[in-house]
């Protein structure tokens, strides 16, 4: 099976994330997972793809802390966070979380609060690449 | 030596994704930044966080040791 | 493609949920779902499996009225909505809601009151059978 | 006549997921709820919502027309 935190250029499964997942517990009733995606129109302008740097062994110890975080604040049973990097298209996948747990409202609250951390702490940037030019990405609130 | 590293749109602007600085007894995380800044001001206009080796720092007057690793980072767009 | 809200035996894969909410448009830059499971211990007894009884009819029309309320709520770009009947087992499957948008925030908060509304207007009941004897199973807030 | 309905917890207390009531001119929800109490106290006992054609209803003074689809439901477990 796969490390729970990964960065990799390549695509992933969420049926194989999630069987991950579940495999952790049988006490599993709720599983809320996030997607991030690369839009093909971003601000106005036309996207053809996204590229991505990072300071590749400091993200991964920050993906990797706040799993953890995540697990002890809202009690989960398991979670995953899977990144890609390289370049990905229009409609290609970025970001993948996972939050399992016995009931849905940690779920779903630990979801949420894993994405809004990451895009604040780990060290990962998006460079959106258009008919007129390149462009590095200024984050959204 | 300090070994400073760069990334995305930081690294563009100083036109490099690392490099070395020598050390002095008690240089401070402050004192590399305003040194490169000097150099590099328009990338240091969008540096928002410091690493050092590996880890977030939010208080600059921390003393550097030699071999650190330091990263000069903009605003995260991962995700 | 198969419809967006449906009622079925069968399992579902989530990635082929996930590529069908995603072909509707390029501009979904984040997709949130949630996935209810059997779990196989709850209130302190031993679950076997889960069985359920629904009012079919009125069941699929309340998911497909969720579904559009969503979409119009969050302005989402598109929502699925698949319940599972029948008998599942110990971390089996049983629900997916997903809720994709241009921006995590309305994909997220959409999934979240999905699954909420889906627990108090849609007519389905589910019994656990445990090694005691079964139980039909009293809402959790 | 009236297509009365019930599902799981209800249905089981009642023996049956259906029976058929003759109506009356001018007959309302109400009516219609309080004479299956009556014979079926138990399972009255947990109902919580009541649907007309499928469609939630609130307002049991609501009269029901002739050939309607009633049901009488706990609360809901679905998810």
């Amino acid at each position: 099976m796969q490390q729970a935190v990964r960065i990799q250029q390549e695509d992933f499964s969420q049926d194989e994330e999630i069987r991950a997942l579940q495999a952790s517990s049988k006490r599993m009733g709720g599983i809320a997972t996030f997607l991030g995606c690369a839009r093909d129109f971003s601000e106005g302008r036309e996207v053809s793809q996204i590229s991505f740097d990072a300071y590749g062994s400091m993200a991964l110890s920050e993906m990797q802390s706040l799993r953890l975080a995540a697990i002890e604040k809202f009690a989960l049973l398991d979670a995953r966070i899977v990144h890609r990097l390289g370049t990905v298209k229009g409609g290609e996948n970025i970001v993948f979380i996972a939050a399992g747990a016995e009931h849905r409202r940690a779920a779903l609250e630990a979801c949420s609060w894993m994405i809004d951390e990451l895009k604040q702490r780990v060290p990962i940037w998006k460079k959106e690449i258009t008919p007129q030019g390149d462009c590095w990405v200024s984050p959204h609130p | 030596m300090i070994q400073v590293l760069f990334f995305g749109p930081v690294a563009e602007r100083i036109g490099k994704h690392a490099l070395q600085v020598s050390h002095r007894a008690g240089m401070r995380l402050q004192d590399l930044r305003d040194e490169l800044s000097a150099v590099y001001p328009a990338a240091f206009e969008i540096v928002c966080f410091v690493a050092a080796n590996g880890t977030h720092v939010r208080d600059l007057s921390l003393v550097i040791d030699d071999g650190c690793e330091v990263a000069f980072m903009a605003k995260f767009s991962g995700g």
